[in-house]
C-alpha cells in the first residue's frame, strides 16, 4: 500500500540553504536589482556611507516591521503602530523635559534609562489594549486597532498640544544627557540604530523559529481552532504578539525622535501602510501563518532602498510615489506567479 | 514642504530656477511635514555631496536634528518660509514676516467685516508654528474690536477640502457669523465654496493669507476680500543668491542669520498688479 | 434495553458519563446520557447524525462543558477546565473534524502546544525522531517535515491519529478516524488500536462504517437523539442490531434500479490525461476514457490517490486536462467554463462539503439554490416567490430536516449539510451528475436515502456517476462498477461482483 | 430521524422586520446615541438645514463605503479608493480645463456630461486594474490596491504638477457649465449629492438582494471554491466589484470637486480607511460574505455625524481625533459582544 502516497519532494529540508534562500526570497532579487539599478545611475549610491545611511533609515521601519510580522503571523493586522510610535516619541520626549511634579513644586529629570524603559512600557500597554481588544472582545484586528490608531494620535496631539519636543540631548547637570547616543552614535563605523535592528531581528528570528511561542504563533495563525485544541494558550499568544508590536513601535519611537533629537506628534503617520508593505513583499501571507524574519526584514530593505535611491537620483517626489506603487505591486505579484505555478491551492 | 500646495510649489520652483541660473543642479525634494522624511532628504544631499541646501523645515523644533546633521556634515543650510528655534546653525533665515502679514491681514479684514459681530477661524497645522503665529498676529488686533466676537475656531490644517467641511459645520453651530478669517488661502477657498453653497457668500466676508493665484482670482471674483501676499518667490530667490555667495566668498552679504521679509497685501484695488504667482509688481 | 450496570463485563470502568445533558440554547444535544469506557477495550459508538455522538465525546475531553451532569474518571468525579487538562489526566481524543495548522509540518502538528523542551528552547530532532517513529508505526511513509497542506486528505488523517497516539494516554477517543481512509490503512489502524488495548489503552470509536466497527468492537452504545438507546457487549450485537436501534426500521442500501432501458452515451472521455496539479512528474489521470449512458449508475472504486477525485473535477471544469476529450451528449466541452458545463446539464458533487461545497454564511436556502438562480432569475430581477419554490421544492426532494430554509447552514448535521449539496446540484436538472464520495461522514440511514435518490434520478433518466472507498457501496446500486488504480482504469464489473473481485483489482494486497 | 433537528430560532423570518432591523443594527443604536447626544449639547445641531449639510458631507464616503462594502462582501478591501477619488477629481477637472490637441492647435472644452463619463470610466479603469491583479494575477487584495493607491496618487500628482485645478464652474461660452450642479444644487431642498448617494445606495441594494450578481458576490464571498463548483464566476465578479468601487470613487471625485468647485492630487488621503470604518461599523465582516447596504450606510452616516457633531460643540480638534477612535472600536465591539452571547461562531 506505501505505493499510493507520494514520495517527499526533493527540495524539503529543514537544514538552512542558501541556494533555496535566493529561490524563495523574490524580496532578495527585488533588493539586488534595485541595488543594481541604483548604482548605475548615480555614483553616490554604491558606498559604504551611503549604505549605513540607508541601513540607519531602514530601521525605523525595520522596527515597525518585525512588530508587524508577529501581528500578521497570526493572521491579525495592526494599524496602530505609526500612531504609538508618535505617542512613544512623544512621552519619551515629555520625560527628558522633565516631570513636575505639583505636590512638591519640583521638576523632576528622570535619567535616560528609566526614560527608554517607561516609553517601552507605555508602547507595550498600547499594544496590548490592542491585543485585549482582539482575543478577548473579539474586535476584528483591522477595527481594533485602527480606532487605537486615531486614540493614540489624539492622545499624542493632546499632550503636545500639537507642538514638537525639542532639546532631547538633555543636560550634564540634570544627569539625563545620552538620549543622542541611541540615534547619531556608531560602534565600529555602524549606526547604533542599525544595531537596534539587528538586535530585535535576531531575537525575533530565534523566538520564531526556536521556542515554543514560535510555533504556537505558526500554529494559531495556520488554524487558531487546532492550537487551540492542541493546548495552544491562543489568547495569551494574541496578546503577545499586539504587545510585542507596540514595544518595538515605542523603540521605532525612541530611535526616530532620538535621531531628530525631537519628538512631535504627527511622526509616523501612514507607516502603517509602510511596515506592511514591507512584511508582505517579504513573503509573508496576510491570512496568517506564513511569513519569517528574514523575509521582512528584506522587505524593510527593498521599500528603504527604493525609496532612497530614488531621492539620490533625483527623482520627482510625484514618480516616487508612482515607482514605491509599482514596486510593491511587482514584488508580490513575482511571488505569486512563482508559487501559481507549483503551488496547487487556490 | 508638501508641492501639493501653489504656495510650495513656488518656493521649489523660483530655488531651482534661480540655482539653474548661477550654473548649479538642484534637486527639489518635498518631506511632506514630517520631519522623518526630512531627516532622510537632508541624509541624502549629504550622501550626494550637495553644495548648499536650501530647507523650508517641517517643524520650528523638530527640524533642529536634521539641520544639525547637515552642518555637522559641512553644508551650508539656508532656512526659508520658516524659522527653526535655534539659531547660530543654518546660514540664514529667510522668512516672510507673519506677525506683520497677520496684522496686516487683520487690519484689512477688520475694514471688510466692520467693527462689530460674530467670525470664526480657520487654523493651520498646529504642528506648524506659523500657523499660530498668524493666529496671534490676528488676535492682536482684531481684540482691539471689543464687539468682534470669535464664535469659533477650528483646525483645518492649511487643506481645502478640511476647510470646506469644517466652515459648514462652523456655519450650522454659528448661522449669524459675518466674517471668517483663515490661515492660509486653501482653507479660505474651502470656506468660500461652504459659503457659496450655503448662500452666505455676501454676509460672510472671508480673508485669506498666501497671496496663491487661486486667491487672486477670487479676490478678482468678490468673493475673497484679500490675501496677504507672502513674498516667498523673493526669499526663495534670494536664499539661493545668498548661498552662491556663501558658497563663492564664505560670507553670505546678509547682515543677519534672521531676515524678514515683510508681507504685501492684496485687494480687489491692487489686485490687477499680481503679475506672476506670488510676484506683485510694484 | 440494557442499564449502565456492567453485569456482563469484569474489565473496570475508567471514564464515565453519568446523566450528562448539553444543550445549545434550544437544542438539546444531549439528554442524560450514561456511558462507560472500560479499560483496555474498544467501546464503538453508534448514531445517526446529528444524534450527539461528537458533543458526548467532547464532553469527555474536556473540549466543551456539559450542561449537567457528571464525569467520573477512575471512580471519582472530576471537572475538566480544558482540553488540555483532559489530556494531562490521560485523555485525547481525534476529532472529527481535522484539526491541524496546513502551514506547519507533520512533525510540529504533532507536538504544538506540548513541546519537548531542550536547553535550546525546543528539541526539534527528538520530535522529528519521535514523529518518524509513529509514521512508522502507522506503516506511513509521510516524512515528519512535509507541511500538511501538501497531503492528501487521508495522509492528513493519519497525522491527526498520530497526534493522539503520541500523547500516550490511557484513554483514546476517536471521533471518525477513518472516513477518509482506505480499506488497507483501516488494517493498520486496527492493529494499532489491538496493540493499544493489550496495553491497557482504552479506546471509544465512531464511526459510519459499521461493518468495519464491528471487526473491533467490544462494546456497541448506541445513541439517538441525544439519548442512549442501547447497549450491548461484542457477543450480543450484529449489523442488524445496530441498524435497529440507530433509526429504528431496517434499511439497505438497494438495488441497481432495473425495468427501463438505458438511453444514449450521456457523457464520454476520450484518453484523458491530466498532470498531477501539485507539480509532480506523474500524471494523476492517466489516458482514462469512459462511457456512461443517460439512466446507468457507475461506480467508481479505487484506494485513497487513485485519482477519482482529480477525474471528477477535471470532468466539472475545476481542473484542466492536458490532452483527450469530454463529450456530454456527443458535445464537446473541455474548453468550457463550470458554469457552462452546469448549465448544460453535468453536475458535481464535490469531495469536501465544508471546503467545496456549503457557503457558511448562507441559509440553507440560499445554498441549495445557489447553483441555479438563472432558474428564478425573471427579467434583472430575482423572482422572490420562484426562489422559494424551488427551496420548497429541493427541501422535500433529498428530503433535508431543517428547522426551514432561513436556518443556518451550520446547524444541521452532517448527514443533511451533505443532503443540501446534492440538492444543490440536483436543482440544476443535470442529465449527468457527478458524485465523490457522496456518503462520506453520514449515518447509514442518510446513506439509504441517498442511494434511493439517486436510483430514481437513475430511472428519470439521470446518467449517475459516484465514487467510494467502501465495498458495500459499489455493490449497491451502481450498474457497473470501474476500478481504478493510478490514474487508470484496472477493471470494469456488472452489477454482480463480489467483494473480492473489487478489492482485488484495486491494488489492495491484503483483503480486509 | 426528523426530531434530531433544532427548531427554528424565533427571530428568523425573510419578511423585512423592523424589529429586527433595530436589533441587529447597533449602528443604529450608535447612530441615534450621537444624534441625542449632540443635540443635547448644541441648539444647532437638531436641525434640517444642519442635517442636509452633514449628509451631503457623509456623500463623499457613503459613495466610498458602497464600493467598499462589495468589495469586503467578496472578501477583499481596497485601499485605493482615496486616491482614485483624488484622481478622478483631477481628470475631470482636466478636462474641464480645456483638451489641448497639439496637431490641430486647439483647445477642446468636452461638454459636462462628457466629463462625467470620461472621469467615470477612467474611474472604473483603475479599478479594473486592481480587480484584474487579484482575480488574474492572484495578489492579495490588500497589496494590489495599496500598490494602486501609491500609483493613483503619483500620477494624480504628475498630471498637475501637483496644483489643484481651480475655475471647474465652466463659462456659458464654451458650453461647460454646470459642473457645480452636481455639488451645490439642491431639489426640493436636498443637496444633490445626497440624492446621488442615495440612489447608489437603492442600486446597490436592489443589485445585492435582488439579482443573480449579488448572489454570487455573497457567495463567492463566503466560500470562493464552493461558489466556483455551483457555476458562478468568480473572476467576474472580483473584477466586477473592484470596477465598481473605483467607478463610484470616482463619483465621489466628481462631487467632491464639485463641491469645492476645485480639484486637487492631494484630496481624499486617507479616506480609504474612514471608509473601511463605515463598512465594518455597519455589521460587514472583512472575512466576507456578511453586510449589507443600509448597515454600511449606518455606519458612513454615524462617523458624519460623529465628527460633524464634534465640531459644531466646539470639541478641540485633538480630541475629535480621540473620540473617531472610540466610536469605532466601541461600535464594532457592541456587535461583538452582541453577536458573542447568542451566536455559535467563535
Ligand atoms: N455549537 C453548537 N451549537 C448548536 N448546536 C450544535 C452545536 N454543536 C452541535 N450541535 C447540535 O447538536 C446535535 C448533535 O451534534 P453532534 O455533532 O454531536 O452529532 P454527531 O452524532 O456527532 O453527528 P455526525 O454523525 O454527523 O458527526 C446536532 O443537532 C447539532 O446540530
Ligand atoms: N502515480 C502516482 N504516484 C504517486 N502519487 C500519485 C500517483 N497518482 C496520483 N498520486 C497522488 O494521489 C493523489 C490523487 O488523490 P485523489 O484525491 O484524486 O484520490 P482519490 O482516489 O479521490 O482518493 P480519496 O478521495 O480517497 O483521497 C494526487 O494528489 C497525487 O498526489
Ligand atoms: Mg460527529
Ligand atoms: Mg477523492
Amino acid at each position: 500500500m506505501s505505493d499510493t502516497t507520494k514520495p517527499a519532494p526533493a527540495t524539503r529540508s529543514e537544514g538552512f540553504s542558501l541556494l533555496k534562500l535566493l529561490l524563495e526570497g523574490r524580496a532578495f532579487f527585488a533588493l539586488i536589482v534595485i541595488v543594481a539599478v541604483f548604482s548605475y545611475l548615480s555614483p553616490n549610491y554604491f558606498t559604504t556611507s551611503n549604505f549605513l545611511i540607508m541601513a540607519s533609515q531602514v530601521a525605523i521601519f525595520g522596527l515597525l516591521a518585525i512588530g508587524m510580522l508577529l501581528v500578521i503571523l497570526n493572521g491579525g493586522i495592526d494599524l496602530s503602530v505609526g500612531s504609538i510610535l508618535a505617542l512613544s516619541g512623544v512621552i519619551g520626549g515629555a520625560l527628558m523635559q522633565g516631570v513636575e511634579i505639583d505636590a512638591l513644586g519640583v521638576i523632576l529629570y528622570p535619567p535616560v534609562w528609566a526614560v527608554v524603559v517607561i516609553t517601552l512600557v507605555v508602547g507595550a500597554l498600547v499594544g496590548a489594549v490592542n491585543g485585549v481588544l482582539v482575543a478577548y472582545l473579539k474586535v476584528p484586528a483591522f477595527v481594533a486597532t485602527l480606532g487605537v490608531m486615531y486614540v493614540a494620535r489624539g492622545v499624542a496631539l493632546l499632550m503636545t498640544n500639537g507642538l514638537t519636543y525639542n532639546r532631547l540631548a538633555g543636560s550634564p547637570d540634570l544627569g539625563n544627557t545620552g538620549f543622542k547616543w541611541l540615534g547619531s552614535e556608531r560602534i565600529a563605523g555602524v549606526p547604533i540604530s542599525v544595531l537596534v535592528l539587528a538586535f530585535c531581528a535576531i531575537v525575533a528570528w530565534l523566538v520564531l523559529s526556536r521556542t515554543a511561542f514560535g510555533r504556537w504563533l505558526y500554529a494559531s495563525g495556520g488554524n487558531e481552532r487546532a492550537a487551540e485544541l492542541s493546548g495552544v494558550p491562543v489568547k495569551f499568544v494574541k496578546v503577545t504578539v499586539y504587545t510585542l508590536s507596540g514595544m518595538l513601535s515605542a523603540v521605532a519611537g525612541l530611535v526616530l525622535s532620538s535621531q531628530l533629537t525631537s519628538a512631535g506628534p504627527t511622526a509616523g503617520t501612514t507607516y502603517e501602510l509602510t511596515a506592511i508593505a514591507a512584511v508582505v513583499i517579504g513573503g509573508a501571507a496576510l491570512t496568517g501563518g506564513r511569513g519569517t524574519v528574514l523575509g521582512t526584514m528584506l522587505g524593510a530593505f527593498v521599500i528603504g532602498f527604493l525609496s532612497a535611491g530614488l531621492v539620490i537620483t533625483g527623482v520627482s517626489s510625484y514618480w516616487q510615489t508612482v515607482f514605491t506603487g509599482g514596486v510593491i505591486v511587482l514584488a508580490v505579484l513575482m511571488n505569486s506567479i512563482q508559487t501559481g505555478k507549483g503551488g496547487r491551492k487556490a | 514642504n508638501d508641492p501639493a500646495n501653489p504656495y510650495w510649489f513656488t518656493e521649489g520652483e523660483v530655488a531651482k530656477a534661480t540655482a539653474e541660473e548661477l550654473g548649479y543642479t538642484a534637486n527639489v525634494s518635498s518631506h511632506k511635514g514630517d520631519t522623518n522624511t526630512e531627516s532622510t532628504l537632508v541624509d541624502t544631499a549629504i550622501t550626494n555631496k550637495s553644495v548648499a541646501i536650501i530647507l523650508d523645515p517641517a517643524n520650528a523644533d523638530g527640524s533642529i536634528g536634521a539641520v544639525q546633521k547637515a552642518v555637522d556634515a559641512g553644508i551650508p543650510v539656508f532656512l526659508v518660509n520658516a524659522e527653526i528655534n535655534q539659531e547660530g546653525l543654518a546660514k540664514g533665515q529667510l522668512v516672510s514676516n507673519n506677525a506683520q502679514g497677520a496684522a496686516l491681514g487683520a487690519q484689512q479684514w477688520v475694514e471688510a467685516v466692520g467693527d462689530a459681530g460674530k467670525f470664526v477661524e480657520l487654523f493651520g497645522n498646529p504642528a506648524d508654528n506659523n500657523a499660530a503665529t498668524r493666529s496671534n498676529g490676528y488676535e492682536t488686533v482684531i481684540t482691539q474690536y471689543p464687539d468682534l466676537v470669535k464664535a469659533g475656531q477650528e483646525v483645518a490644517n492649511w487643506d481645502r477640502t478640511q476647510g470646506y467641511q469644517k466652515t459648514q459645520s462652523l456655519l450650522q453651530a454659528n448661522p449669524d457669523v459675518i466674517g471668517l478669517i483663515a490661515g492660509n488661502d486653501e482653507m479660505a477657498l474651502g470656506a468660500i465654496a461652504a459659503l457659496k453653497e450655503a448662500g452666505k457668500l455676501a454676509q460672510v466676508k472671508v480673508g485669506g493669507f498666501d497671496g496663491s493665484p487661486d486667491a487672486v482670482e477670487a479676490i478678482k471674483a468678490g468673493e475673497l476680500q484679500y490675501t496677504v501676499l507672502q513674498p516667498v518667490a523673493i526669499f526663495s530667490r534670494e536664499a539661493v543668491v545668498q548661498a552662491d555667495k556663501f558658497i563663492k566668498t564664505g560670507e553670505t552679504g546678509a547682515a543677519s542669520e534672521k531676515q524678514l521679509f515683510d508681507c504685501l497685501l492684496i485687494t480687489a484695488d491692487n489686485v490687477d498688479k499680481y503679475t506672476a504667482p506670488f510676484v506683485l509688481s510694484e | 434495553m440494557s442499564t449502565e450496570t456492567a453485569k456482563f463485563d469484569t474489565a473496570e470502568v475508567v471514564l464515565a458519563a453519568r446523566n450528562v445533558a448539553k444543550s445549545y440554547g434550544a437544542v438539546h444535544a444531549l439528554k442524560g446520557v450514561n456511558f462507560d469506557i472500560h479499560r483496555g477495550q474498544v467501546t464503538t459508538l453508534f448514531g445517526e447524525n446529528g444524534a450527539g455522538k461528537s458533543t458526548l465525546m467532547k464532553i469527555l475531553s474536556g473540549v466543551i462543558q456539559p450542561s449537567s451532569g457528571e464525569i467520573i474518571l477512575d471512580g471519582q468525579p472530576v471537572h475538566f477546565q480544558n482540553s488540555t487538562h483532559a489530556r494531562d489526566l490521560g485523555i485525547s481524543i481525534i476529532h472529527q473534524e481535522l484539526s491541524l495548522a496546513p502551514n506547519l509540518s507533520v512533525r510540529d502538528n504533532i507536538f504544538m502546544g506540548r513541546e519537548i523542551k531542550g536547553p535550546l528552547g525546543v528539541d526539534f530532532a527528538e520530535e522529528e525522531r519521535q514523529a518518524r517513529k509513529l509514521m512508522q508505526d502507522l506503516e506511513q511513509d509521510i516524512d515528519p517535515l512535509t507541511p500538511v497542506e501538501d497531503l492528501r486528505l487521508g495522509q492528513q488523517q493519519i497525522v491527526e491519529i498520530a497526534r493522539a497516539l503520541s500523547v500516550d494516554s490511557r484513554i483514546l477517543i476517536m471521533d471518525e478516524p477513518t472516513s477518509a481512509l482506505s480499506a488497507t490503512e483501516v488494517e493498520v489502524l486496527f492493529k494499532v488500536i489491538n496493540d493499544l488495548t493489550t496495553k491497557g489503552v482504552s479506546i471509544v470509536y465512531i464511526s459510519h462504517h459499521l461493518e468495519e466497527a464491528l471487526l473491533i468492537t467490544d462494546h456497541a452504545v448506541v445513541l439517538r437523539d441525544g439519548a442512549m438507546t442501547a447497549w450491548a457487549p461484542r457477543a450480543d450485537i450484529d449489523l442488524n442490531w445496530i441498524v435497529r436501534n440507530m433509526v429504528g426500521e431496517n434499511y439497505n442500501l438497494g438495488a441497481p434500479p432495473d425495468g427501463y432501458e438505458f438511453g444514449q452515451t450521456a457523457l464520454a472521455v476520450k484518453n484523458m490525461v491530466v498532470p498531477d496539479p501539485g507539480g509532480n512528474a506523474y500524471n494523476v489521470v492517466d489516458n482514462l476514457s469512459l462511457e456512461v449512458k443517460a439512466g446507468e449508475v457507475v461506480c467508481i472504486y479505487g484506494l485513497m490517490g487513485a485519482g477519482r477525485s482529480e477525474l471528477m473535477e477535471t470532468l466539472a471544469g475545476r481542473l484542466h486536462a492536458a490532452s483527450g476529450r469530454i463529450e456530454l451528449k456527443g458535445e464537446e466541452i473541455s474548453h468550457l467554463s463550470i458554469a457552462q458545463r452546469i448549465a448544460r446539464g453535468l453536475a458535481l458533487v464535490p469531495e469536501d462539503r465544508q471546503r467545496d461545497g456549503l457557503v457558511q454564511t448562507m441559509s440553507v436556502g440560499q445554498n441549495l439554490s445557489l447553483a441555479s438562480i438563472t432558474a428564478f432569475t425573471r427579467g434583472l430581477f430575482t423572482s422572490r416567490r420562484a426562489e422559494k419554490a424551488l427551496i420548497a421544492d429541493s427541501i422535500k426532494r433529498v428530503t433535508v430536516k431543517t428547522s426551514g430554509p432561513d436556518a443556518a447552514i451550520g446547524s444541521l448535521s452532517g448527514g443533511n449539510q451533505q443532503k443540501v449539496v446534492i440538492g444543490k446540484m440536483m436543482a440544476t436538472n443535470p442529465q449527468v451528475i457527478l458524485l465523490d464520495e457522496p456518503s462520506r461522514g453520514i449515518d447509514i440511514g442518510a446513506k439509504a436515502e441517498v442511494f434511493r435518490l439517486l436510483a430514481e434520478g437513475a430511472k428519470r433518466g439521470l446518467a449517475v456517476v459516484y465514487t467510494t472507498s467502501e465495498v458495500s457501496e459499489c455493490l449497491s446500486i451502481a450498474h457497473r462498477i470501474i476500478v481504478m488504480h493510478k490514474g487508470r482504469i484496472t477493471a470494469e464489473f456488472g452489477a454482480d461482483a463480489t467483494k473480492e473481485m473489487i478489492m482485488a483489482a484495486s491494488g489492495e494486497q491484503h483483503a480486509a
